[in-house]
């Protein structure tokens, strides 16, 4: 038995990942001695020493910058943001370099790096330490977007991850980083970057979720089926690129979509699933679709933060008014 | 054939030595005990503060919390030679300056405690709130201190920033603003030698932090951080030349973090207790009140008055912050724009209906 | 007659906001006496002085960061970002800081502030030129977005965004700068920053663009015309606030939907619009909605560009197959 | 009390004089005219070069181009001192130095002429591309020169900036990690004087843009930036500290820039002719060739071969350039990713049925 939370499982992936490829290197703020502020790299320096475990100076566009230099000559660096709030500051390069080096060298010189960071809110975090950036990183063509939501697919999608020849931001959401344990074996395969997890099955309606967000609409399925209402859940785990099949072919059956995001509202990804279904699922649909979703105001302070934040109550009464359409 | 193009010297100044003892000529201020004696109750009241935010973080009633234990004189003598008028555009171990400055105890638990209003203080109304994202206040400063050079004004900002701050790009690029438009502004870094686990040895190669300045042709000094009259003193003089259209300095005050780098940290992870100990002989409270005391400016009943008039107000500040009625939901929309857009009152519609 | 071209009209919005206000400060790259690389600030310097308009140093975070302190001191500083693809390093200030200074301090303090640049492609521009980064910019709740497509709009809404109490980010279409000249009277007043214009009305199908895909989409529009397709084509202009109203009216007449985005596909603004009108206009859709949009690719070097950019014959093909769709 | 906490000295280099006349004792690698003259040529090539590049555009046969007139001593003198086993992390101003490294004219034709595979060149395989964005290469090379260290390499970094570079962030924070880990990196700020139309002194406060390097703790030296033998001897001297575990410098070299900032771009609007005027008496190849000429080491038979030579070497790479065939569309598609996503897989297809 090898049970483990969701960072254990980042820090077990990152483990084996380093083990397995000596190209594999961890760096970041803290990430060291300290083994990062979450532990998600505890351990890995007494491991693999100072060569592969580099803490860095407080400078998070250097350290995406950084890592692309890594990354050009060979190796596979793994940098931690340490909180969401300090990964605009990566924008810049990860858009203007690390997604375009194989595309602007015509594949002589590629970026196979890993910018990873929690994210999300639900813990009371202070300012700027609860943001939800996956929409901003998904637009990026040349980056690939992973949001984990247990520690199995943690595991699997950080391996992936790691091994992909291309830049890939994983965004880790903080209040799943130690809310349950499951079996993690330590050889356990990549999982694929490419694919939505269906999570449970249901036929009357489609609820497509991702990071956080997920345990959220698997308890308001949870409690919709109480009332004798199926629904799908899907976690979208990959946000860029989308698996747009996979909840297609859901809302095919069920006819019924309901999207749910922690970020604000207005362009956040949830948009791009619902323009695919209106784009290529729209005669399935029998009612509007919903998306529950964080409001478009800033993220509050902790005393406000749970109002803000999208949670079964509210998945589960979007999902109740798109059942009701008529 | 190598010919000098430039020389760089980058002083430090001491007037108080760890043991307690003046070194060297005293400024003006400093002649004045009672001048002293201020800046030690204000130090006090800090450190009265923070064990105070630390104990409600403790036992639930406060956010992660950033203590300023062994910095105070940094704090402090930031504020002591601030002006009203001046503005501060802190980080978020500034409560030192902060209380100097009249934002209050309950204000600062607010904030703390994860309310926006504590970020409204009534007190200084021009200073800008705590800065979480490192060294992104910086800029902020540049542009105040640039506002206040256009209209002709004789007022300074004082943008103070940790060691690790001083390796973000934010930071170089507002340094190189104050050096061009001889801006007046003052850097202050208050290095308490550590990033969280990552050390000043390892945070640059720098042999100080204060010739971070050099890169931008700006003013510098390292001042001992400990000790609250150097602090003060170089304050002032910079301070003076920023009012006078004499340009920016960065001041970095050497301290040191004697807390856990917030009530989130267990600094025992990266650094052994060994070290802190030594730190606690140096640390500004006691050195201040040796000083004090052997001057005959100070005695052991104004030392119990302090502490009980210290200990009173952080339990008056602590009652008065658990007794404020919270914000309304409404107040998230309402100040996300002068005006709310029709979407988000839909929104808003939707959430508090 | 005072005919502009829109950067023409940007610069005379500049000019009349300065004189009417003292407040006003134009600051950025090359702004003073070079007048802006695509003399959008021409004139003021000599006009205004060295007071007032400020070439800085070459550091975009600093100069948006800069901005914010002196809009909190009350002037109303409208930043120039030389090129769009270096707005990506102000996204960190504009994102952590000018959208939040207002809720963060419960409006003790202000940021009125306008960040504009050039963006969009079409003029065979050196990489990261040609960047339409408007998504990233209106998934900010805090921030304004603006993209004008004429002389007159860009003129209205610079006046308006210089005027309003908080930040707002201005996208000029470069390839629009000298497109075409137009009648912008000095008195012409400012434009509200929450409407988007419907320049051509049509019963057939609706078709939502804006900046430079505009006037692309009203050629298609045109060419339908022949073949008996009406279209009616709204710029949407100000995309953050958005105005769904203006489009799920009109989609409740036509009933088919085209949105032009020049920015990459996914999780790009056209997303938005498709959901909005998947969540509140869906019963009136007759067909799919559509995008056309830019590849999900890096914007291609010049020589390719074109191929990458949606034109009127892309948008005229979207908009048949829309009809089709029986 | 004040005391000296650290000094810092910035060198200035110069072997050769503006009038071609030699300054102090040279360096072994100049003892050498026909070394002196080969960098001559290279430095006549990149002038040749440039001048295409400009008729190229001015005739719409390439798009926007940054003619390196007048700074050709920087580009050669870095090349001549760099290995092939090194990596250029260039700006968008450093054909000198690329066609040096063995970049072809027709690669940078094309990549100027808007096509990608004018980045892929045959030659040096791990220099990076040209790098647009002003100072965003500075990490890069941070992080290539740490590859380099943690696999224990004796390669170098060479990371070339202009003078308006020196302001972004991005570079400070690459100083800093260039530092902290001794890397094995040259960074070399190309100080032109202008940064489009700001000049020099609007960029920063700073007296010289070497000591910059102070702030990451960094090596500085300052060089006359149109005297090849300065620039490549302080470059040899850099590297091979660089190499050898000694850590990373940066090296102001100080020239003028005698061209419009790009092909886009009219200098008149901004800066006297009488000022550009004043620096075509310091400018590189003029200066060397004074020298060589006086020293006997170039006569006027070999000069007309020269430039003979390099007309035609242009004019071939004019030919080859206009000869390659477009790239298909389908190339846009096809390098985003090492494998074709799915979504893309249908976006291609509809693009290029
Ligand atoms: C941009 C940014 N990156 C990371 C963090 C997380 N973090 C908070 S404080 C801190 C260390 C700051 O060190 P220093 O500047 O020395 O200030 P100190 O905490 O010692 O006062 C870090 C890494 C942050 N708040 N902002
Ligand atoms: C980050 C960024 N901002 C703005 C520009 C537009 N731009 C191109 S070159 C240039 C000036 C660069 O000056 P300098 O660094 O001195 O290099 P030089 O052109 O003189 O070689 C500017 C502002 C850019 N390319 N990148
Ligand atoms: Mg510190
Ligand atoms: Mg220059």
């Amino acid at each position: 038995m090898t049970e483990r939370t969701l960072v254990q499982a980042v820090n077990a992936a990152l483990a084996r990942a380093m083990a397995e490829d000596p190209a594999v290197l961890v760096l970041g703020e803290d990430v060291g001695t300290d083994g990062g502020v979450f532990r998600a790299t505890e351990g890995l320096l007494a491991r693999f020493g100072p060569q592969r475990v580099i803490d860095t100076p407080l400078a998070e566009a250097g350290i995406a910058g950084l890592a692309i230099g890594l990354a050009a000559q060979g190796f596979r660096p793994v940098a931690e943001i340490q909180f969401s709030g300090f990964m605009y500051a990566t924008i810049d390069q990860m858009l203007n370099h690390a997604s375009r080096l194989r595309t602007r060298s015509r594949g002589r010189i590629t970026c196979p790096m890993v910018l990873r960071a929690p994210s999300g809110g639900g813990v009371r975090a202070p300012e700027h330490h609860s943001e939800s950036p996956e929409a901003m990183f998904a637009h990026v063509p040349g980056l690939r977007v992973v949001v984990p939501s247990s520690p199995a697919r943690a595991y699997g999608l950080m391996l992936a991850a790691i091994a992909d020849p291309d830049p890939v931001v994983v965004l880790e959401p903080t209040r799943l980083y130690r809310a349950l344990r499951e079996e993690v074996p330590d050889d356990a395969p990549p999982l694929p970057l490419d694919r939505a997890f269906v999570l449970r099955e249901g036929s009357d309606a489609t609820v497509v979720a991702w990071g956080g967000m997920v345990p959220e609409a698997l308890s308001a399925a949870e409690a919709l089926a109480d009332e004798g209402i199926g629904c799908e859940v899907i976690d979208l785990a990959t946000l860029k690129p989308l698996d747009e099949a996979t909840v297609l072919a859901s809302v095919a059956r069920t006819g019924r979509l309901v999207i749910v995001q922690e970020a604000p509202l207005t362009a956040g990804l949830g948009a791009e699933v619902a323009a695919r279904v209106a784009e290529r699922g729209l005669m399935s649909l029998r009612a509007p679709v919903r998306r529950v979703a964080g409001w478009d105001t800033v993220m509050p302070l902790p005393r406000l933060e749970q109002a803000y934040l999208p949670d079964a109550g509210r998945i589960a009464a979007a999902v109740r008014e798109t059942m009701a359409f008529a | 054939m190598d010919s000098v193009a430039a020389r760089f010297e980058i002083l430090r100044r001491r007037h108080l030595a760890p043991d307690g003892t003046a070194c060297g000529p005293w400024p003006a201020f400093a002649q004045d005990p009672a001048a002293l004696a201020a800046m030690y109750r204000a130090m006090v009241r800090t450190r009265a503060f923070d064990q105070k935010a630390v104990a409600l973080q403790r036992t639930g009633r406060l956010g992660t919390f950033a203590s300023s234990l062994g910095q105070e004189a940094v704090g402090v003598g930031i504020g002591a030679a601030m002006r009203a008028e001046d503005v501060l555009v802190p980080s978020f171990r500034e409560q030192g300056t902060q209380l100097l400055r009249g934002v209050t105890m309950r204000e600062l638990l607010l904030y703390w405690g994860g309310d926006e209003r504590g970020s409204d203080f009534a007190g200084p109304r021009q200073d800008f709130p705590v800065c979480v994202p490192v060294g992104s206040q910086a800029p902020h400063a540049a542009g105040i201190a640039l506002a206040m050079r256009l209209r002709g004004e004789a007022r300074a900002v004082v943008c103070v920033m940790g060691d690790g701050a001083t390796s973000k790009g934010d930071v170089a690029e507002a340094i190189d603003f104050a050096g061009v438009w001889s801006l007046p502004l003052v850097f202050v870094v208050d290095n308490n030698q550590w990033a969280i686990s990552v050390p000043r040895r390892a945070q640059t190669a720098a042999e100080t932090l204060a010739q971070k300045a050099v890169a931008g042709g700006i003013a510098a000094l390292q001042v001992d951080g400990n000790d609250v009259i150097a602090v003060r003193d170089a304050m002032e003089e910079a301070l003076a030349r920023a009012r006078s259209g004499g340009g920016a300095t960065l001041i970095e005050a050497v301290t040191y973090r004697l807390a856990d780098h917030t009530t989130a940290d267990d600094a025992r992870r990266y650094r052994d207790d060994a070290e802190v100990s030594v730190h606690w002989h140096e640390e500004p409270v006691a050195r201040l009140r040796t000083w004090l005391t052997a001057a005959g400016a100070w005695s052991k009943a104004e030392e119990d008055a302090l502490l009980a008039a210290c200990r009173e107000e952080v339990q008056q500040a602590e009652t008065d912050y658990l007794a404020t009625p919270p914000q309304a939901v409404a107040s998230v929309f309402d100040f996300t724009y002068a005006a709310l857009p029709a979407e988000l009152a839909r929104q808003k519609a939707e959430a508090v209906p």
